[in-house]
């Protein structure tokens, strides 16, 4: 039987979580001895290493991995390549990307696009007034983190300086940047730090939909639920609800069981055939797509009602 | 003093004298102090004026900083909001820290009980009263496994904490699914959940039930812990346990008591916090535990036990909240908003043994 | 119970510390209305015999019988809910805390009325007064304040402080862990003094020191250790102290135990 | 003994007999003791035996669960590999208990003199030996900054750690621009760095050397500890420091080089992560000082200062380590991971306790 | 420095603890080969002056000459090093450390050779053989072992072991605050004999006790101590028992002061 891997970030992450049911599922079905690893946080370099180095040792014909750095973890998944495994990026790329065989991704920063275009457009002219609060995740700046933020920035109409540096910017339009760690107590505390700084924030851009929700309460709290686009990522399906609910504006949907299928069945062929899969063209990752969940939808911005979005939605 | 009326001829010979011996007490003369000694003197008199006087200093720092914006009604009563479930988890944590004891776990029971109240409550339809019971018990069950392995297994509570900290971290994950349980369906199943969120409105400032509540516990844990026997008997555990033992005191049902209040205290901070977040969020509080001995550390309780006032984790939440609150909005990088808050936990502490080396 | 009961009766008491055995199958005996002295060498055994009757260690072997019936403390607190009081080689003072607080530790009076009735609140006027009182009684107030806390007194003080408890509150017997040698000479008197007091109220005493002339002054029947167990009681008015301390240090053979 | 001629008549009458006393030791009849005291006694006796024996059986245990390839020459080398780090700070973490502390600051040191190496050799061109010893004698510095504050200020040990590991935290994310340095960068830069990285072969097992410097480091540590008057003097100050100071030991010298000594091992453990991990990465280790405390009581070592070998924090490091890797290759969840790590912790020291008990 | 002048001389010292001040103004003054009894009521302020002189506390004001000297020592390892040892009253030993580590606490004894010299390793026999020999010499060796911890030891164990180290060290002077306060009988005399000893050896010492048959034996002069100053120093040739007690509690005027 075929042994392969999955080690993703951390365990707490229903994102991960989901992931991990999504491969274990397909994995029964394929007919290969999944194991699963996880970080003990956001950014736990020690533990993915040890995990990776625990497949070598189990002799694993391949490793999906969601890279908690993603330049910490290229010498320990070269080793896991030079003996022979197959191995694949799942949700945040390597840099390099090529030092994993493969990556299935949302394209991060284009996830952060998508609702910053959606943003600018829906305040139409009123965009150019915007006052802007962004929730990122944490202190350390991981690269799902400035990808997004970035993007969303970008797709605003905002000169981001530095691609890879949150909180460089110096439009006006900005309040400020304050940290959530993806979760709603985060959430809810940075939204009452910069709506100190300025009430009259009408756009909050946040990490994830957890964060989301935190800010939803403490703009609730300051009676200003109404009138303040909050945008997100994820497309979880409490997100997605929320997005129904109109608590969130609009939010972009990642699909990570299709990571995991796409990752388990990559294995399968490798194990099988000895082939590697190939990225999308014209990109150094195979996107697994993000669609824009709203249900305003806007001009020239493909979207999906969160009626759809709850079809596809995960957790 | 002896009632016999014979001769007072006891003892030894060279004792016969002490009848008519001195009985004044060493008086000596009053000398003047330097100001700077009589400040010490005050402050070492009334411990808990040190972290007033940071808290007082740092709210003046943070409003010539940050502006008048800061001093607004609104932003205080907004400091008073965010601190509350830090501070209530400050406030048990101080309850075991005066025992000499130190408790890793209090968030972990926190986040654990709003699971399970949630879970109970908007999952599987039992009444919110009920679920919340059940929660308190929860965290009062907790706080038993910690004061049983502690005082019959006789671990240190670093260590025992440590572990079940482990314990209830992974059972918190499984229970929840790693899935946080969204505010709509909070307020459409249980609303009751919610109570500690709701606000009164007091010209501009908008007090939460949650900080009303947060101060509440506070006053209450003050009074057992200074003004009744139990009190006593928990400060002079942390005094030294051993000689609290040898002059009558139960020291192991007194500390399973206060392991078990402190669990109690948590689950209600796990009630609040559903208030406070809106939400319940197995990825909430990570942090709780260091926080809340960082505020009871800047409100100046030993960490050795037996010395300090509960109500200067009160203080010493919101001078961190306070800290954070004007870092931010002095524009502070996240970053240097750490760093300040790791000289803050130094000074604080300093300025509390100046104070104290008075006595030494 | 006749009045030649003795109050306490240990028998074949047998105390082991790891490789150490401190008692060594050792009898033990306190009667009525007496003050026992404790003497012996350092080591002898002395201050294990007395914690293993008070329950501060449990013996590995044998039994104790108060007033005949046979006990098994597994706590100080059971013996002094007896009535029992101990004053340890250690003081057992919580040192930040008040003198008031040291002296009713474990026994604080609650205010009267529903305060303290429901919420348990203390009165702490009453548990003052009550110390000051019962220091001055001692000549032990040479303190500044009664509120001032233990770790402020000298070590003299602090036993003073320890002794001025176990009296007011034993109402069974008292046992004193060599309460004098800390003490100058004046607050040695008091404490003797104090001895004899305490003796007259009708409590007996079990009284451990290594000062000859004070045991010699005070007890009644001198109880003599030696090496782990009980090596003869005798009656000070019979033997000198030079024959207490060639018996207690083997420089001389003990008499035939007749049952005195 | 006194050289005077004259009869022996001094002293109170009473005394006269004691020239012809017995000078008789007590000795008890050995009595037999039951098979499970002499366990007892034993393990008393050699108390670092207790995690040799747990680590013993964790191997058996896990062989049998996990199957074979868990005994592969190939996995315990692996197994020894991944513990090296936190083992090199567990071991700094040992001196720092030792004395009564904790030190909340070890992997914080460790990770901001990896990043210093980093940055001066692979960005800014320093040849990587002096990058190192840049590195070194600022994880000294570090530990020295500990130290005065715990010496001069005395502030109590786990605050100032507590302080300073946000300190140092926000630091190193600031020097990183909380950036990894890649590992190509690293190999083409300054490839002196991964130095620890190179692994040795030695018929099936991979030994690394930075596996090596770990053991070297304990071997050290432990002569120093229990061969040298240094060893001596940081025993006795962990036991009473109010008693070695008055016995005319320099107290707060040997503690601040106890401090200084253990962040220069951080430092060291820095240099050997970069070999381990390939890289630089300001996130790693977030946990370590966690992790490092819980080597270190799993070894015996007390909390309360004084007491435990050194070398018991080697093999509570291995102890977590196999039981990670046993629990990994069995298919357990992280979750339940964390749920065993959890009840290890507090089984090994209710083990301890149990074995000391002996004494008590 | 002519034999005149005295070993150690105070003058003026205060030492305030927060509210309470220990030595009020007071002096003090050791000489070449006496010994000098410390005494006074509990509280007096005996401990805090000694400790002042030897460093353990630091002086608020005043002035400390050793040997004519004027030293400020800010730490006992600073006498120390001059040759003045000190028994505390609290024995300053380390619990869980064996016998023979305590006694060379702070100048432990290296290997010969390159071990020593360069690894600095501790050669345990040779320091556990002089222990030993002390302890015998001192008739302490009531003891099981010499690498047993000194937590296991009694209390008066513990004090022989204190004992034993200051007198093996001390090459100037030796404070010793109430040696033989837990000791027994036995034991006390054994003290007595090698503070004898100890002073013919040339080395004086200060000894705080409240024995008065202890010091009168062995005392060359008594330093009464009483409410925080020196009230007078006596010959014990001069006064009896009586008249030292009741000039330190206070029923007695003392006498002029002469330059004695
Ligand atoms: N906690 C303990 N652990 C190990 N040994 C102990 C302990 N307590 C006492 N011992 C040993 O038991 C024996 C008797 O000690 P104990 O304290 O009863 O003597 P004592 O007669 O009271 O002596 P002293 O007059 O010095 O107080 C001694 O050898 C002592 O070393
Ligand atoms: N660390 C301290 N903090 C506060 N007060 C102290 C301290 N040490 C001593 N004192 C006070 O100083 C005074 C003198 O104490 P000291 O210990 O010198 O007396 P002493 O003469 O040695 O008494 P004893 O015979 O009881 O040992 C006492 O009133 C005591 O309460
Ligand atoms: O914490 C960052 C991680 O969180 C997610 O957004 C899921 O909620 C992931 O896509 C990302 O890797
Ligand atoms: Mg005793
Ligand atoms: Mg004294």
């Amino acid at each position: 039987q075929t042994a392969a891997c999955l080690i993703t970030k951390t365990d707490t992450n229903p994102f991960f979580v989901k992931m991990k049911e999504g491969a274990t599922a397909a994995a029964e079905e394929a007919g290969i001895e999944l194991s699963a690893f996880a970080g003990k946080y956001d950014g736990d370099v020690e533990t993915q290493v040890a995990a990776v180095e625990s497949c070598i040792a189990a002799g694993a014909k391949g490793i999906l991995i969601t890279p908690t750095d993603s330049r910490a973890l290229v010498p320990v998944i070269t080793q896991a390549r030079e003996a022979g495994a197959l191995v694949i990026a799942l949700d945040t790329q390597f840099e390099p990307a090529d030092a994993a065989d493969a990556t299935f991704a949302t394209d991060n920063f284009k996830a952060g696009e998508l609702i910053g275009q959606w943003a600018a457009a829906t305040l139409g002219d009123e965009a150019a007034n915007a006052k802007i609060a962004l929730l990122d995740l944490n202190a350390s700046e991981v690269s799902v983190d400035y990808q997004r933020d970035q993007g969303f920035l970008t797709g605003f109409g905002i000169d981001v300086k530095d691609p890879k540096d949150i909180g460089d910017e110096d439009d006006p339009r900005i309040v400020g940047n304050d940290v959530t760690d993806g979760s709603p107590d985060g959430g809810r505390t940075a939204m009452e730090n910069l709506l100190q700084i300025d009430p009259e924030i009408n756009v909050v851009y946040t990490i994830n939909e957890p964060a989301a929700a935190g800010a939803y309460e403490a703009l609730k709290a300051a009676g200003k639920d109404e009138g303040v686009l909050i945008v997100s990522v994820d497309g979880g399906c409490p997100g997605v609800k929320d997005v129904e609910a109109g608590i969130i504006g609009a939010t972009s949907m990642q699909f990570p069981l299709l990571m995991a299928s796409k990752g388990i069945e990559a294995i399968k062929t490798f194990a099988e055939t000895g082939e590697k899969p190939q990225n999308s063209e014209g990109l150094d990752f195979f996107n697994t797509g993000v669609e824009l969940i709203t249900d305003q939808p806007v001009e020239g911005l493909p979207s999906l009602s969160s009626a759809e979005g709850l079809e596809k939605c995960w957790g | 003093m002896s009632d016999t009326s014979e001769p007072a001829r006891k003892g030894q010979d060279f004792e016969q004298t002490l009848d008519r011996s001195d009985s004044r007490v060493a008086e000596f003369d009053a000398r003047r102090h330097s100001p700077i000694e009589r400040v010490q003197h005050v402050l070492h008199d009334n411990p808990t004026l040190v972290p007033v006087i940071v808290l007082i200093i740092s709210l003046i720092a943070f409003g010539l900083i940050a502006g008048g914006k800061f001093f607004s009604a609104f932003n205080l009563s907004l400091i008073l909001q965010q601190v509350s479930i830090i501070g209530m988890l400050a406030a048990a944590q101080s309850l075991i820290i005066i025992t000499a004891g130190i408790d890793l776990s209090v968030a972990a029971i926190m986040v654990l009980m709003s699971v399970i109240m949630g879970n109970l409550a908007v999952y599987m339809g039992v009444p919110s009263g009920i679920a919340i019971l059940v929660g308190f018990a929860g965290g009062a069950a907790a706080g038993l496994f910690n004061g049983l392995l502690i005082t019959k297994i006789k671990l240190p509570p670093f260590i025992t904490t440590l572990g079940t900290w482990s314990i209830f971290y992974s059972l918190l994950l499984w229970l929840s699914g790693a899935q946080s349980i969204r505010g709509t369906d909070i307020d459409a199943n249980a609303p009751f959940l919610k109570f500690f969120g709701s606000t009164i409105e007091l010209g501009g400032a908008r007090i939460t039930l949650g900080s009303l509540l947060m101060v509440l516990i506070f006053v209450a844990l003050w009074y057992m812990l200074n003004k009744t026997p139990w009190g006593r008997h928990v400060y002079a555990i942390g005094d030294d346990k051993e000689a609290a033992e040898l002059s009558g005191i139960r020291t192991d049902r007194v500390l399973v008591s206060v392991y078990m209040l402190a669990g109690f205290v948590c689950a209600v901070a796990g009630w609040a916090s559903i208030g406070r977040v809106g939400s319940i969020s197995p990825q909430s509080f990570y942090e709780g535990n260091l926080q809340s001995i960082t505020a009871v550390v800047i409100g100046g309780i030993s960490l050795f036990g037996g010395r300090g006032s509960i109500m200067g984790a009160l203080f010493g939440a919101l001078i961190v909240g306070v800290f954070q609150s004007g870092l931010r909005m002095a524009g502070v990088d996240v970053l240097w908003q750490v760093f300040a808050i790791g000289w803050l936990i130094i000074i604080a502490v300093a300025i509390d043994q100046w104070i104290r080396r008075v006595s030494a | 119970m006749s009045d030649q009961t003795p109050i306490v009766q240990g028998r074949n008491i047998v105390k082991r510390y790891g490789h150490v055995t401190a008692i060594d199958h050792s009898d033990f005996e306190l009667r009525q209305g007496e003050i026992l002295a404790v003497i012996g060498d350092n080591g002898a055994g002395k201050s294990s015999i007395v914690k293993a009757i008070c329950g501060a260690v449990t013996p590995d072997e044998g039994e104790i019988l108060i007033e005949g019936k046979p006990v098994h403390f597994t706590s100080p607190i059971e013996a002094r809910e007896m009535g029992i009081e101990i004053v340890y080689q250690t003081l057992a003072l919580s040192p930040a805390l008040s003198i008031a607080d040291n002296m009713f530790m474990g026994r604080e009076i609650r205010k009267e009325g529903w305060m303290g009735k429901w919420f348990h609140m203390l009165d702490k006027k009453k548990m003052e007064d009550f110390a000051r009182d019962k220091l001055t009684e001692l000549g032990l107030m040479t303190v500044q304040s009664i509120s001032q806390p233990v770790e402020t007194l000298s070590g003299g003080q602090r036993q003073g402080v320890a002794v001025a408890r176990a009296a007011a509150f034993a109402t069974k017997f008292i046992i004193m862990d060599e309460p004098t040698a800390a003490l100058g000479v004046k607050e040695s008197r008091r404490v003797l003094e104090l001895i004899q007091d305490v003796k007259a109220r009708g409590i007996p005493i079990i009284l451990i020191s290594h000062n000859m002339p004070h045991v010699f002054e005070v007890a009644d029947r001198i109880h003599i250790h030696r090496l782990g167990k009980r090596l003869c009681t005798i009656d000070p008015k019979d033997y000198t102290m030079s024959d207490a301390v060639a018996f207690m240090t083997g420089a001389k053979e003990p008499p035939e135990q007749q049952a005195m």
